[in-house]
């Protein structure tokens, strides 16, 4: 009962406040608004019983990504009209025909798909609770993509300095 | 039902009260803690001794005209207070302020909830907090609270990253992201990590003092440079919700530093029985005790330190703070690896 | 006394210390004391060494010393075969010739370093320190020189000694004159230094070995080359053009009057009386080797007495004082070789002995006539010189004396011996000596006509009444005892026929003689090739007496002819001048062998050098360039064809392709929308595709 | 009853709304925030999937693609800025120079 | 199986890959980094001395291992006698180079050190390689550092300098692996091995047809880095143009380089073609020492006077290498390090102007001993110890290939002897004209002498021109046994070094001949158990 009250709940709000992001004339409205869609989502995943995901969600997501997306709507547009010029060739209205098209084909598949909720076996790592676990595969299974990701974000860090800065 | 409902919004009512009067009392204390350091009396007229200059300054306050800008962006304006007081409230949820106890013949822990990810959920909340900074510069459509929550959020952020690296090897010590759980893992280890872990703390204690846009780290509102900082163009309400918010990120930041490094709730040497006289002393006692010596420090700080300068504040936080913190890690990893047993099933 | 290595060291460490701390840290005093108490020390050892020498049991002649290798074993092949061993330790020997070289070196060294302090005291303080630095490195090459047992320790001595001179020549590095001469001396000693290379290689290629002892010992053993030209020839002859470098011998002689540059003390130490008797030393330390030579050796006296007849001609008109005694100095040497060429060594030895006292002597006291008229060196412009530098004065002319062969001063026993020996090997050598005493005489009294009689002439003029007064004691001390020495001197040697031992010849004998049977002196044949191994005086006492006074008339008839041209008429030098315009033009400049050197052999070595390098420039180093030039142009050509034939294909692939492509670039918009447009598509069309299939 | 599908359904719904965003809005900003709402949507997925069976290894790569996610907005974010000092624009129809 | 040569080898290049980590900006950093590995490199080489063993004639600290093993290339390092001392001098040259440029460079320091650090491992690895492949690679090592270092760092021709030095060197290295390749497959063709093995080759009789052309491809290739007579036009150039640690490890080291593949490959490897080969090299070695003087004698430059003297003094050094004996190989060998001395010494020297005055023209000079005594006097050393006047190291090299050269032939030696004159004559004009005189040109007035740092880097070599010169039987001792290898290879007919029993007492014999040896104890014994040779001894009765 609580859970189909907070999945809808949360269902809506999340839906709402990303068609507010795309919608939303002004931009710094649109990042607020994708910040709490993002709570929103954290919300989901705690309901999901993803307490780890969801704090990162929040600690990476809403802290530290949408605050950058704030820094640079104050960086680069705060009085200008943003979307003054509009090129031909871009076919807009069929991309919105083509995300329908998406949409529908993605419920369809959702629809069809069953996934039998017991194939894998329930316990593979030694450790109890949602953090545990995560960080058991991450630091097992998963440890080379860890490395990799966390390479990834380290030549992004190096990119984003270097692109940004002026001059060296 | 009682155990589910009653009992928690009870522990909240009483946990936001006493948050909200010990915030008021707090902006006394300071004044009259720097009056004395700079050998004035700080206020006297309400009350003995000022003692009810709280009151008055709420009332004031309540009954002052809020302004809003006549370009400001309305609801970003408002909702940038709420936004910079809701974290600092929710973080109460985790802080441990006693262990169970027995209240009127029921087990009642002394904090509201104790969840797994605890820690985390402190460092991720407060990290929402930057947002109100940020808006109200944004909000306010106006250069000084502009610059000022560019400022701001660029060193919350900064800082952020260092408090966090170092949160991660108190936490490697103690092997566990609750707050309770890193409590009692202090009292197993027969130390607070205060000793176990003395640069983390240095760190924290920094790193806490820029987090809270303290002295000497308060250049978001550097009234000389900035008129007021980012909330030049508040007053009201909107302004008394900043002014509460800074306060309780203050009583946030020194209650987890408590919990952290000084054994939280515990009484010194839990273990030994001989200290156990020392147990008339309730553990909330111990807990508020040594929080309130982290606030008069905060204070204290204050009153002798000038502020920083920008480039300084930006140099010390990435060529300094993380350095050291990633060094600390590394070194805690290690002797962790080498020496301490390891928890858990390590295969 | 096992310490003869004890004795050159000395004036080194004299000189590193002086050369290492002094030049920035002593005074004037200080480096002087330094310099003189190494020398003194010196001295002292050699007393002790040579008293050491004479104790040696009867037979024992030499005192051996081997410090350590030099050039350890190696195997190198000599005339006979791959078994030779190069073997050359740090060696030294002290025999009869050794010691009395020593004795001259460290005296007269010490006395001409005590006159230095007062010499040199007018200039700056590190330039002393320098000074005696440098001569004191002089001697310690010099005493290497003399002390080395082998040749190479020998050479070691014998390039030194050109270095120090080198360096002291040019010790006023400011003028260009004195660097001049400097190098003009240490280069001409090269020429000689490779001759006496060459000579040392053929001695180990021949010998084995580069022992004095050794090879004196093997040469004995060999046979005379009496008739025909051989290896022993080979070898005397590259030395003797080594010794002609060194000690200025024609044709190799012009470097010593140039080297008149350097400070006097110098001139009377290395230029008259150590260093450029080191190729006498050198021809008396293979006395036997050149024995064996007969050839050579009528060469060496030939070569000898030609180069004292030459200098002395020279000398008459020379107006510089100091290129007086240079020319006069290379006279005496040139007495010394025709003494060893004709076998009289311990007679050309002494003759060593006695010029260095009275050369010395000379030499510093016409030093204290400079000194005295600050720095002039022009006769011409002295005079009347003799009641104001009476000491200065007096003990010059002890040393003319000396010098003219006037008994019983030293110079009379020693000249007359040579001249006597002269007589009976060779006459026209000894003609030709006695002419250069008649002459040595002349210019000696011209010389000191011009400087101590007459009236003032310039520069005496020039400094008025009171100056320039007689010099100080550090300067006039030497001159005394040099002036002793000059007058004692003889006395070891006086000869038999004056009812002297001639002490010294036969003290010298071991040294002249390998390790075959002494033989006495009276003993000795008119056989020219026993005269030349023993250097006995074989001939009646009567005619040395004869010789002897005849002699002393010719000395009497130069000094009488000078004193009549220069103090009684002093205007007939001018006549006779002019009357013999032409010779007198030739003696002045020196026979033009200044100019024919300079004409041939260092500009054509210069020449050459330029006409070298331009040919490397544009001939060798142009083939470079040419083969360089010529690979740019085939890569020029290369790179034609490549342009035109190989690229044009290349090319027209690309310009198909090209205009292909114009059609299909119209899919890019540029606009990352579109781009992500086409990706929705396919998004749409794979998950469709996935619908329907599954 | 909440099953998975509800997620999916929801989760297709927030991708299709990032899609639209993406086609639709010139201003760059808001174009790379709706590609965040597309990353969230497979995250919604992954998550759900976690759950119901049972299994962390979906929470794993919904961490690595939130890794991603800070990486994309970190460079994108600077070329944009490095984009917009030169172009004094944020519109994503001046940026068409990347043709031909 | 030792990796001290290894460390040796690699010590530098580790220098150079830390270097790539340090900012450009921070050059004192940069700085001092380089000059600490140099003098690391220095010390870590400076044990061999000691360890080396002086009595064995294998080839010692051999490491091996594969390298490509398909056409038989190995990575085999070793050092014997000649390698012992050509590796302490690239060390300590390398090291002197280092601290020269303390001040000299200002641009591009970075690449600079680095360029430095890795032509000393290149010439450290040639010395080292007993595998020919392994030797030809670093051969080619050397190359390029050296070509940035005149090419960027170097004075105003220095481009065209650079591209000649390059290309000319490279055309010998060329020929030079097509020898190698001969002896290669020739080897392979007699035996069914492929080997790049030096010590092998060294054993091995090839077929004298090879011998002869192998001989004449390695002799370009060789020749060329002598550089002998008429292959020598680049070196002036280079030099000319070089900043003054190029010009110092050009001449210091990098000629060696021929000498040095001389004595390690043609000679042992190629006897026969030696013998046959030896009358034409000598001729134009005579020509070199005689030619490189004359010309240096013109030369208005100072730098380019050096050089011309190098080819003089380098034409000598291999003279001394065709005698074919072990005298005047070992002259041979020791003059090389004496070049590298007197010569290296002479370059900093000209550096040290240099940096003051920025010009090498002799005519601008003048007078210096005035203003520079110190500088003078060192300056004094190192000319007389290039002149080879006895006493100093020179001589001593001189001394040994003359008189080997005269056993093997007298007329090369007396033609030969005459570079002495010649030289002499051009170093002193050289020095009279720069240091004598008085200060003509008002530039030259101020100039500093010698700092403590200058000082510093000619400290070491003045020690060592001293200590060759007056006892180079330690330098002499290491080499004995590595001669008598390539001997027995070109010589048969001389056998191993003789060695006389020490420490007994006078014989008879030398009683007799050496009469004062009654007041000498017995035969001293050298430090190194071997006897001190007596005087007489060896002479024929």
């Amino acid at each position: 009962m609580g859970e189909v009250v907070g999945f809808y709940v949360l269902a809506t709000l999340i839906l709402v406040f990303a068609g507010l992001v795309i919608t939303a004339r002004n931009t710094t409205h649109s990042v607020l608004f994708l910040m709490m869609d993002f709570l929103s989502v954290a919300a989901l995943y705690v309901l999901l019983g993803a307490e780890f995901v969801a704090v990162i969600q929040i600690l990476v997501y809403a802290g530290g990504i949408v605050v950058l997306y704030l820094f640079v709507v104050m960086l680069v547009n705060l009085k200008r009209p943003p979307e003054s010029y509009r090129d031909p060739r871009r076919q807009g209205k069929l991309g919105v025909v083509l995300a329908a098209a998406v949409l529908v084909e993605m419920v369809a598949v959702a629809g069809y798909s069953r996934v039998a909720p017991a194939p894998v076996a329930a316990a593979v790592s030694p450790v109890v609770g949602n953090t545990e676990e995560v960080g058991w595969l991450l630091y097992t299974q998963y440890l080379i993509p860890f490395e990799l990701a966390s390479m990834l974000l380290l030549v992004a860090m190096v990119g984003a300095i270097l692109l940004s800065k002026r001059e060296l | 039902m009682v155990d589910a409902v009653v009992i928690p919004l009870l522990k909240i009512v009483i946990v936001l009260v006493a948050t909200l009067t010990a915030v008021s009392y707090m902006v006394l204390l300071e004044r009259k803690v720097i009056a004395w350091t700079q050998a004035r009396l700080g206020p006297m007229r309400v009350g003995p001794h000022g003692i009810l200059q709280p009151i008055a300054d709420a009332l004031k306050l309540m009954i002052k005209e809020d302004i809003t800008p006549a370009r400001a962006d309305r609801w970003v304006f408002t909702l940038a207070p709420i936004l910079a007081m809701v974290p600092a409230l929710i973080v109460y949820a985790v802080i441990p302020f006693g262990p169970a106890v027995e209240v009127f013949g029921r087990p009642v822990t002394l904090y509201i909830t104790d969840i797994n990810v605890g820690l985390l959920y402190v460092v991720s909340v407060t990290s929402v907090g930057v947002y109100g900074i940020i808006l109200a510069g944004y909000a306010s459509n106006s250069k000084y609270p502009m610059l000022a929550s560019l400022r701001a959020s660029a060193q919350l952020i900064s800082y952020e990253v260092a408090v966090t690296l170092t949160l991660v090897s108190v936490v490697l010590v103690a092997g566990t992201l609750s707050l309770v759980g890193i409590v009692e893992a202090q009292r197993e280890a027969h130390v607070w990590y205060l000793f176990a872990q003395p640069v983390a703390f240095a760190l924290i204690v920094i790193g806490g003092l820029a987090e809270t846009n303290r002295a000497p780290f308060d250049m978001p509102e550097a009234e000389q440079e900035l008129t007021g900082g980012f909330h030049t163009e508040y007053s009201g309400m909107r302004f008394a919700l900043f002014f509460l918010a800074e306060y309780a990120n203050m009583i946030v930041v020194s209650s987890v530093a408590t919990t952290l490094f000084l054994g939280g709730y515990l009484r010194p040497f839990p273990n030994v029985a001989a200290f156990g006289v020392l147990d008339i002393v309730p553990s909330w006692m111990w807990f508020l005790l040594k929080s309130f010596a982290f606030l008069y420090f905060f204070i204290w700080i204050r009153a002798t330190l000038p502020r920083y300068r920008y480039d300084q504040l930006m140099r010390l936080g990435w060529k300094v703070l993380i350095p050291i913190a990633i060094a600390n890690l590394v070194v805690t990893a290690i002797v962790r690896v080498l020496l301490v047993a390891r928890v858990g099933a390590d295969g | 006394m096992d310490s003869l290595w004890l004795i050159p060291l000395l004036p080194a460490l004299g000189a590193a210390v002086n050369g290492l701390v002094g030049i920035r840290l002593f005074a004037k005093r200080t480096a002087g004391a330094v310099a003189v108490a190494a020398m003194a020390a010196a001295f002292g050892l050699s007393v002790l060494a040579f008293v050491r020498l004479l104790q040696l049991p009867a037979g024992v002649h030499e005192i051996n010393q081997v410090l350590v290798d030099w050039l350890p074993a190696m195997p190198l092949a000599t005339h006979d075969g791959p078994s030779g061993i190069l073997a050359v330790p740090w060696g030294f020997r002290l025999d009869p010739l050794s010691a009395v070289m020593l004795l001259v070196v460290t005296g007269i060294g010490t006395i001409i370093h005590v006159y230095s302090t007062a010499y040199m005291a007018h200039e700056p303080r590190g330039g002393v320190a320098r000074f005696f630095c440098y001569l004191n490195l002089f001697c310690f090459f010099m005493l290497t020189l003399v002390l080395g047992n082998n040749f190479l320790v020998m050479f070691v001595g014998w390039e030194g000694v050109g270095l120090c001179s080198y360096l002291l020549i040019g010790y006023w590095y400011g003028k260009t004159p004195a660097s001049d001469a400097g190098r003009k001396a240490f280069v001409t000693n090269r020429i000689g230094d490779w001759a006496f290379l060459l000579g040392v290689f053929l001695i180990f290629f021949t010998f084995g070995t580069l022992d004095f002892r050794a090879v004196q010992e093997a040469a004995a053993a060999m046979p005379v080359e009496a008739a025909g030209w051989g290896v022993l020839s080979t070898i005397a002859l590259l030395l003797f053009v080594g010794a002609t470098g060194k000690s200025a011998q024609i044709p190799l002689f012009v470097w010593l009057p140039d080297a008149m540059e350097g400070p006097t003390p110098v001139s009377a130490l290395i230029h008259a009386a150590t260093m450029v008797t080191a190729g006498v030393y050198m021809v008396g330390r293979n006395a036997v080797l050149f024995s064996q030579a007969p050839m050579v050796m009528d060469t060496v006296a030939v070569v000898g007495v030609l180069t004292a007849l030459m200098a002395a001609t020279i000398a008459l008109v020379q107006t510089d004082i100091k290129r007086v005694l240079a020319y006069s100095t290379v006279s005496q040497l040139g007495y010394m070789f025709a003494a060893m060429g004709v076998g009289a060594f311990a007679a050309g030895t002494f003759h060593l002995l006695t010029h260095a006292f009275f050369k010395a002597l000379l030499f510093l006291g016409s030093g204290s006539v400079i000194h005295a008229l600050a720095g002039e060196q022009d006769m011409r412009r002295m005079g009347g010189l003799r009641r104001r530098l009476p000491i200065t004065y007096a003990t010059m002319l002890v040393g003319t004396l000396a010098i003219a062969g006037v008994p019983p001063l030293s110079g009379f026993f020693s000249k007359d011996e040579i001249l006597f020996r002269a007589f009976l090997e060779n006459r026209i050598v000894w003609a030709l000596a006695a002419l250069t005493a008649l002459l040595t005489a002349f210019y000696m009294f011209r010389l000191m006509a011009m400087t101590f009689f007459g009236g003032g002439r310039g520069a005496t003029a020039d400094a008025g009444s009171g100056r320039p007064g007689e010099s100080p004691a550090a300067m006039t001390g030497p001159l005394i005892a040099l002036a002793a020495g000059a007058v004692l001197a003889g006395f070891i040697g006086i000869p038999g026929a004056l009812g002297g031992g001639n002490a010294i010849e036969h003290f010298l004998e071991p040294s002249f003689s390998a390790s075959l049977p002494v033989v006495p002196p009276a003993a000795a044949g008119p056989d020219a090739s026993a005269g030349h191994a023993a250097g006995g005086a074989p001939a009646s006492d009567g005619l040395a007496l004869g010789l002897m006074l005849f002699s002393v008339a010719v000395a009497g008839l130069g000094i009488a002819g000078a004193y009549r041209v220069y103090v009684q008429r002093p205007g007939l030098a001018a006549v006779l001048a002019e009357r013999f315009a032409a010779p007198h033009r030739l003696l002045t400049h020196q026979y033009y062998v200044d100019a024919l050197y300079d004409a041939t052999v260092v500009n054509g070595t210069r020449a050459t050098g330029r006409a070298l390098a331009a040919v490397d420039r544009r001939v060798v180093d142009g083939t470079v360039a040419g083969a360089s030039r010529l690979t740019v142009l085939g890569a020029w050509v290369a790179s034609l064809t490549d342009r035109t034939l190989v690229d044009g294909l290349v090319n027209l692939l690309g310009w198909v392709s090209q205009e292909g492509s114009f059609g299909f670039r119209r899919l890019q918009t540029g606009l990352v929308q579109n781009y992500a447009l086409l990706m929705l598509v396919g998004i749409v069309l794979f998950v469709g595709v996935y619908l329907v299939v599954r | 009853m909440i099953t998975e599908t509800h997620y999916l359904v929801l989760s297709a719904a927030l991708f299709a709304i990032g899609v639209v965003g993406v086609m639709v809005r010139r201003n760059i900003v808001v174009v790379f925030m709706s590609i965040e709402l597309m990353l969230n949507a497979v995250n919604i997925n992954l998550v759900a999937y976690s759950h119901h069976l049972q299994h962390t290894v979906g929470q794993v790569f919904a961490v690595f693609v939130i890794a991603v996610a800070a990486a994309e907005a970190a460079v994108g974010l600077a070329i944009l800025l490095a984009f917009y000092r030169n172009r004094e624009t944020v519109n994503i129809d001046d940026m068409n120079l990347m043709k031909w | 199986m030792s990796h001290y040569l290894s460390l040796i080898l690699f010590t530098p290049l580790v220098g150079a890959g830390l270097l790539l980590f340090v900012n450009r900006r921070h050059e004192s950093v940069i700085r001092w980094i380089a000059n600490a590995v140099a003098l690391a490199g220095f010390a870590v080489s400076l044990p061999l001395w000691f360890i080396y063993d002086r009595t064995s004639p294998a080839y010692q600290f051999t490491e091996r291992l594969p390298w490509i093993p398909s056409i038989g290339a190995e990575y085999f390092v070793g050092i014997d006698g000649f390698s012992l001392l050509l590796v302490l001098l690239t060390t300590l040259m390398g090291l002197l180079a280092m601290v020269s440029s303390w001040t000299a460079i200002r641009e591009r320091v970075k690449e600079y050190y680095i360029c430095l650090l890795v032509l000393q491992a290149g010439m450290l690895g040639a010395f080292m390689a007993l595998d020919f492949l392994l030797f030809f690679v670093f051969w080619e090592v050397m190359l390029v550092p050296m070509y940035f270092l005149i090419g960027v760092w170097g004075s105003a021709n220095r481009l065209y300098s650079a591209i000649k030095f390059f290309i000319y060197t490279l055309v010998g290295s060329v020929i030079l692996l097509l020898g190698i390749l001969a002896l290669y497959f020739s080897y392979r063709a007699q035996t069914g091995v492929y080997s790049f093995d030096i010590t092998a080759y060294q054993q091995f009789g090839f077929d004298p047809a090879v011998q002869w052309w192998a001989f004449l491809a390695l002799f370009i290739g060789f020749a060329i880095k002598v550089p002998l007579f008429p292959f020598h036009t680049w070196l002036p150039d280079a030099h000319t143009d070089a900043p003054t640690a190029g010009s110092v490890i050009l001449a210091a080291v990098l000629l060696k380089m021929g000498t040095y593949g001389f004595i390690r490959f043609s000679l042992p490897i190629l006897p026969d073609a030696t013998h046959q080969f030896v009358p034409y090299v000598a001729v134009l070695c005579l020509v070199g020492v005689v030619y490189g003087a004359l010309v240096a004698m013109a030369q208005q430059d100072w730098k380019r006077l050096i050089a011309y003297s190098s080819v003089s003094h380098m034409a000598m050094v291999m003279l001394g290498l065709l005698a074919l004996n072990p005298v005047g190989i070992t002259g041979s060998i020791l003059q090389q390090i004496n070049h590298g001395i007197s010569t290296g010494a002479l370059f900093l020297l000209v550096g040290v102007v240099y940096e003051r005055r920025h010009t090498r023209e002799i005519a601008e000079y003048g007078g210096l001993s005035a203003v520079m005594p110190v500088y003078a006097t060192v300056f004094l050393v190192m000319t007389m110890s290039s002149i080879g006047l006895p006493a100093l190291n020179g001589f001593i090299g001189e001394f040994l290939i003359l008189q080997g050269v005269f056993v093997a032939h007298k007329v090369w030696a007396a033609v030969a002897a005459s570079g002495i004159v010649l030289g002499a004559a051009y170093m002193l004009s050289l020095y009279q004209r720069t240091m004598f005189g008085t200060v003509t040109n008002p530039k030259n007035d101020g100039l500093a002498d010698l700092g403590g740092r200058e000082l510093l880097t000619f400290a070491p070599l003045i020690v060592l021109a001293v200590w060759i010169g007056l006892y180079p039987k330690p330098f002499l001792d290491r080499l004995a046994t590595s001669v008598d290898r390539v001997i027995a290879r070109v010589s048969p007919e001389y056998g191993p070094h003789a060695m006389v029993e020490c420490g007994a007492a006078p014989t008879a014999e030398t009683a007799k001949t050496n009469p004062a040896a009654a007041f000498l104890t017995a035969v001293p014994c050298g430090p190194d158990g071997k006897p001190l040779p007596q005087p007489g001894t060896g002479a024929p009765r």
